[in-house]
């Protein structure tokens, strides 16, 4: 637990920049942009958890052991997704000729 | 003065850690790395459907574009932006409580359980709609075109992990009442208040979810 | 009791060979490694047993070099057996250009097989010695899967979905084969015969089981009945791509990518017409999910694929 | 510091009694003794299931019971067995009651989330025992879709809440544990100071915290689907049953090693004091343990090989299989080491430890057949995979279960089990097990699918060994049950360490005080300490 009491600004600038990428995010997927839409939009979300994370959750200002704790989480649901695609995305090329 | 003196009195009696520690410290670092861990569990409670949801989107792309369009973006924003607030008024309860301002901390956990509140007064309202244009997965699911059952895939995640969502949401709701509860008997004070600091962690949680969750299902093609 | 019983089953394949090879390859690694454990295990337990009380051992804090030869000598082993056991699987995943095709529809508790000449089968299934058989098998409700021991291949069988396993007997016989997959009640009920016969009285067997109508002529027929031609015919124009010369080459999408026509994608263009359209095409043709049987879905496949024969046929 | 035992001293046992002071404690010794009641009566009731199906498969006529009843056995049997006996089996006992003493801490960090995991794990059984007294499920432990979600007509969703419930108190466990671990050390206890017996919970506890959520949403997913007959996994209504798969082996696997790596920590304590030697490779076995926890989470999919997978997926889930193997062969290649030049004493515990050693050695590398994949597609869903299961989960964890428990029973009960007894039950366990379970080995081979109620006339030799083997092996599990039983009253009275064992929980009297420790024990050596000169223990 931090004991470290951050200033009020703080908390309203990470509100402000949530709120804004909010807006970026509605905005950007009336733009039809194909593969991008969906990386932009992963993209955005992943920056406005980082925030919360880092700010409101005061990971920041946290020890190295939950940094480790928190990074795990990720990493382990990175796995799961990774192998189960791992999968789906290459189901199709043993009917591939020359494969 | 002597609401002062009540604090600083009340802060003598409960600064005793729990029989199994040793000091305060010992007891906050294991309760915080606690939460952190009990919040690992939930990313993989949540990242199984998060997979799911990946493989289907994977394999039906246009069906879960068109689905995802009779989603309102409108009240997803709306309560994208709530649940933002909320999130900004929780961080500021933490900081009460760090500081000890026990009417500041009170009054920013009344006002996180309202747009809480807020939250999920709107999104029955969108079950509502759902409902009604025959959108809720099961016998009586409509949607036109050949590849209804795909729809039907996208609205079972939908309700799956909104529902999901939702619950985490009410459970939160229920702790900052008892949160509420608890800091009018003052029973927080800046060396002790471990269970504001987690309930926060939690209620971040739930936000950092829905922010993935919103674009996922909100904002998959709006072209 | 039968006291005159097998501990080691029989090898009627061309694969069941290469299986038992590296079988017999890890069963060595295993009793090399599980007696020198148990070797030394048991030479320590004794050398080394307590005499008495006051005796106290002088510590041993470990040696690296044991810790790195017992940690690469297995590594390199594993990965011998990595490589062998994935080329196998290979070979047994891929089957053979010119293998006989025959269709295999699976539900609770039964299977039904069915030859390229029409010839059906239930529970049990004639094949040809010193010929690739391919099966291609879906199932009508739960997952079920096709093992046959001789021939030391299993393929599970999907509702929803085409699968596919090959082999070539090559011994005469009549073999069991078993549902591997648990699918419920009957589940072990569900034993079937595969009987391998000579070429020659393979032949024998076809004309006697003939019904006169081959799977392709079959689907020629549901092709028609369900309007199929009105579309997909060679000079259709706009409505629909032609299917002849389809099957086996790549198609190419709307968006640019490729897809390449097999059971899979026939089928599912079948049953979810606008999962993939082809380029120059829109998105006009009705699912046909639920009018068709199993069944009759290898038929039309057949069908389609014929029309690819005669195709290469006449270029010829 | 001895007590004399006609003096009465105060100990966690004698502290309080009556049935409220054990149901509402929260002390992590009295709740790990709760935990042994409940797991050893979900053991008889799966051990029960076990005794049926293997008297019916005495004949390859389905002639005992009907087909539904013998699926509904063996689905109970693997359900009961693996999620309410091995799961919690040495971390909820042992493990609940040794790790807080092994750290030379007073509890764990939560004492009451402790308590609150028992009456979890106690709600989910009981939706399971419904499940079985209402008529029972015959999905298979695995609940493959669509069968569960569509086309069993038992109680899968009865059963599926039981398994859900009991999944968080799995995670609580877990999670108690590795903050416990972190933060509650005594002072100058390193990590690498650390028994491995902890390295080996703190392993389980990950794979708990990281794997259990995705099989409870999993399974939560299922039993959404057959209520609402909505089509996740069932390919008649879009879904993919592929997709269950993956995620039920996500967890499933891992959990395999949720129950072997603790018996392995046991197996390091054992070796250690009944060879009187520092273990061999410390670091070493400590890392194996973790690499396990993770590279376990890479190598599901060798469940699938014939599934309908990739094949691509495959090749990669295969050589990442035979990579997971290296750590425990690098255990067990240590363990081997240390009893070299020890001082070796066959006392039942180190019995139970050879039979570890032994049996886990063959499950292991039988598990090397299952990871090549060109032999996995003959011999997956036979008895070979019966077998291979066996003997890690049976021959390893069962082993090192029943060790531990000889091993800590002194501390837990204060009294000696009687040792005769206790090395014949040992070796009637080993014969009866190989003798149940190396048949099933060929029978794979020879092609005999599992989950089968009747079969082929040709393989009913050995089978009958099988069987035979089973009623050995009952036997072998009923003799402990009695002797320990009879100990707590007529057994002779323990000493604090009765092995001359090293580690924090000997330097205590038998039974503990409820703190544990009179005072915070310092620790200045590492764990295994067993030399000359420092036999002493103040």
């Amino acid at each position: 637990m931090s004991q470290r009491v951050l200033p009020q600004k703080t908390y309203y600038l990470v509100f402000a920049a949530l709120l804004l990428l909010t807006l970026v995010t509605v905005e950007v997927a009336f733009f039809d942009m194909g593969i991008l839409n969906f990386s932009i939009a992963l993209a955005i979300s992943t920056c406005k958890s980082l925030i919360v994370i880092l700010y409101f959750m005061h990971l920041r200002y946290s020890s190295r052991l939950t940094w480790v704790v928190a990074g795990a989480g990720f990493f382990w649901l990175f796995i799961l997704m990774a192998l189960t695609m791992s999968d789906y995305l290459t189901r199709a090329w043993l009917s591939v000729p020359g494969w | 003065m002597r609401i002062g003196q009540g604090r600083s009195r009340l802060t003598e009696i409960h600064a005793v850690p729990a029989h199994q520690f040793d000091d305060l410290d010992q007891q906050r670092e294991a309760s915080s790395l606690g939460m952190w861990v009990f919040l690992v569990t939930e990313i993989m409670f949540f990242g199984g459907m998060f997979t799911g949801y990946t493989v289907y989107r994977h394999a039906y792309p246009e069906v879960f574009a068109d689905a995802s369009r009779r989603l309102s973006v409108v009240l997803g924003a709306l309560n994208t932006s709530i649940l933002i607030c909320s999130s900004l008024t929780m961080a500021l309860a933490v900081r009460s409580a760090q500081a000890g301002k026990r009417r500041a901390l009170i009054g920013f956990l009344v006002l996180t359980m309202l747009l809480g509140s807020a939250f999920l007064g709107i999104k029955s309202v969108e079950y509502a709609h759902k409902f009604h244009e025959h959108l809720v997965p099961g016998a009586t699911f409509t949607f036109p075109g050949p590849r209804a059952q795909h729809a039907e895939l996208f609205f079972s995640f939908y309700f799956a992990m909104t529902g999901l969502h939702a619950l985490h949401m009410v459970i939160g709701i229920a702790i900052l009442g008892a949160l509420v509860a608890l800091s009018w008997r003052g029973r927080f004070c800046p060396e002790d208040y471990a269970a504001v600091e987690n309930t926060g962690l939690y209620w971040h949680f739930v936000d950092i979810v829905w922010i993935f969750l919103f674009p996922l299902l909100y904002l998959i093609s709006r072209t | 009791m039968r006291l005159d019983f097998p501990l080691f089953p029989e090898q009627a394949s061309t694969v069941a060979g290469r299986v038992d090879a590296l079988y017999f390859f890890l069963v060595a690694v295993s009793v090399v490694f599980s007696s020198l454990i148990f070797m030394l295990v048991g030479y320590f337990a004794v050398k080394y047993r307590r005499r008495s009380d006051a005796e106290w051992p002088r510590p041993i804090l470990g040696d690296l070099r044991l810790e790195l030869l017992w940690t690469i000598v297995p590594l390199g082993i594993a990965l011998v057996m990595f490589v062998w056991g994935a080329s196998l699987y290979f070979t047994i995943s891929r089957p053979p250009a010119e293998a006989l095709e025959i269709s295999v529809v699976a539900k609770q508790w039964m299977w039904k097989f069915q030859h390229p000449g029409g010839q059906r089968e239930i529970n049990a299934l004639h094949v040809p010695m010193g010929r690739p058989v391919k099966l291609t098998m879906t199932s009508e409700d739960v997952i079920h899967s096709f093992f046959v021991p001789v021939f030391r291949v299993k393929m599970d069988v999907l509702p929803g979905r085409y699968t596919s396993m090959w082999f070539e007997a090559t011994k005469a016989g009549d073999y069991h084969s078993f549902c591997a997959e648990y699918c419920g009640t009957q589940h072990s009920g569900m034993l079937g015969r595969v009987i391998v016969l000579v070429p020659a009285q393979y032949e024998r067997w076809l004309s006697a089981a003939a019904v006169g109508e081959s799977p392709a002529a079959a689907g020629a027929r549901l092709f028609q009945q369900l309007g199929c031609q009105n579309c997909h015919r060679a000079d259709s124009g706009e409505k629909g791509p032609a299917l002849d010369g389809l099957f086996g080459r790549p198609v190419r999408l709307q968006g640019g990518a490729t897809v390449f026509a097999d059971e899979a994608y026939l089928r599912e263009s079948i049953f979810d017409p606008n999962a993939k359209i082809v380029a120059g095409y829109r998105q006009v043709m009705p699912t046909f999910r639920g009018q068709i049987s199993e069944e009759g879905l290898f038929q039309i496949i057949a069908h389609i694929k014929s029309l690819t024969k005669e195709e290469t046929a006449k270029a010829r | 510091m001895r007590t004399p035992a006609s003096e009465p001293r105060e100990h966690y046992l004698n502290v309080s009694y009556g049935v409220r002071s054990w149901l509402f404690t929260t002390d992590h010794k009295r709740i790990a003794l709760l935990y042994l009641l409940a797991i050893t009566f979900f053991f008889f009731v799966g051990g029960a299931f076990a005794v049926l199906i293997r008297l019916e498969l005495m004949t390859p006529a389905g002639d005992l019971v009907q087909s539904e009843t013998y699926n509904k056995l063996f689905t109970m049997h693997g359900l009961i067995m693996v999620f309410f006996f091995l799961i919690p089996s040495i971390p909820a006992v042992l493990g609940n009651f040794l790790v807080p003493m092994m750290i030379g801490a007073r509890d764990l960090a939560f004492p009451r989330l402790n308590l609150a995991s028992w009456y979890i794990f106690i709600v989910g059984g009981l939706f399971t025992m419904f499940a079985v007294v209402a008529g029972g499920v015959d999905t298979g432990w695995t609940f493959y879709t669509p069968y569960s979600s569509t086309y069993s007509n038992t109680h899968v969703v009865a059963t599926a809440l039981g398994v859900f419930i009991t999944g968080f108190s799995s995670i609580l466990t877990g999670l108690n544990f590795i903050v416990t671990i972190h933060k509650m050390r005594a002072p100058g206890l390193t990590w690498f100071r650390l028994p491995l017996f902890i390295w080996a919970h703190y392993a389980t506890s990950l794979i708990m915290v990281l794997g259990t959520p995705v099989l409870a949403i999993t399974i939560a997913l299922v039993a959404i689907e057959r209520v609402l007959r909505i089509g996740i996994f069932d390919p008649a209504l879009g879904g993919d049953p592929i997709l269950f798969q993956h995620l039920f082996w996500f967890y499933s696997h891992p959990a395999v090693y949720i129950m072997i790596l603790p018996a392995m920590g046991v197996m390091s304590e054992l070796v250690a004091c009944f060879s009187r030697k520092r273990v061999f490779g410390y670091g070493f076995i400590a890392f194996s343990s973790l690499a396990i926890a993770v590279l376990g989470f890479l190598v599901w999919g060798h469940h699938m090989f014939v599934s309908g997978q990739s094949v691509y997926a495959a090749i990669v889930f295969s050589i990442l299989s035979f990579l997971v193997a290296i750590p425990s062969a690098v255990k067990v290649f240590n363990w081997t080491a240390t009893l070299y030049k020890g001082s070796i004493s066959y006392q039942t515990p180190m019995l139970y430890a050879f039979g570890f050693i032994g049996l886990f050695t063959v499950g292991g590398l039988t598990g090397l057949f299952l990871a090549s994949l060109g032999v996995d597609v003959h011999v997956t869903d036979t008895y070979f995979v019966v077998a291979h299961f066996h003997y890690i989960m049976v021959g390893g964890v069962v082993m090192g279960y029943l060790g531990g428990i000889h091993f800590w029973w002194p501390k837990i009960s204060g009294r000696m089990y009687p040792e005769g007894w206790g090395r014949l039950a040992a070796l009637v366990i080993f014969i009866g097990f190989n003798l149940t379970f190396f048949p099933q080995f060929l029978l794979g081979y020879l092609g005999m699918p599992r989950r089968y109620h009747f079969y082929p006339p040709e393989f009913q030799v050995l089978n009958v060994m099988s069987s035979a083997g089973a009623s050995i092996l009952g036997v072998g599990y009923l003799i402990p049950m009695v002797y320990l039983i009879w100990s707590l009253r007529y057994g002779a009275v323990a000493d604090s360490n009765p092995w001359e064992a090293k580690g924090l929980e000997w330097q205590t009297p038998s039974p503990p005080p409820t703190q544990n420790f009179e005072q915070t024990p310092v620790v200045q050596d590492e764990a295994y300490a067993y030399w000359p000169g420092e036999v002493e223990v103040d």
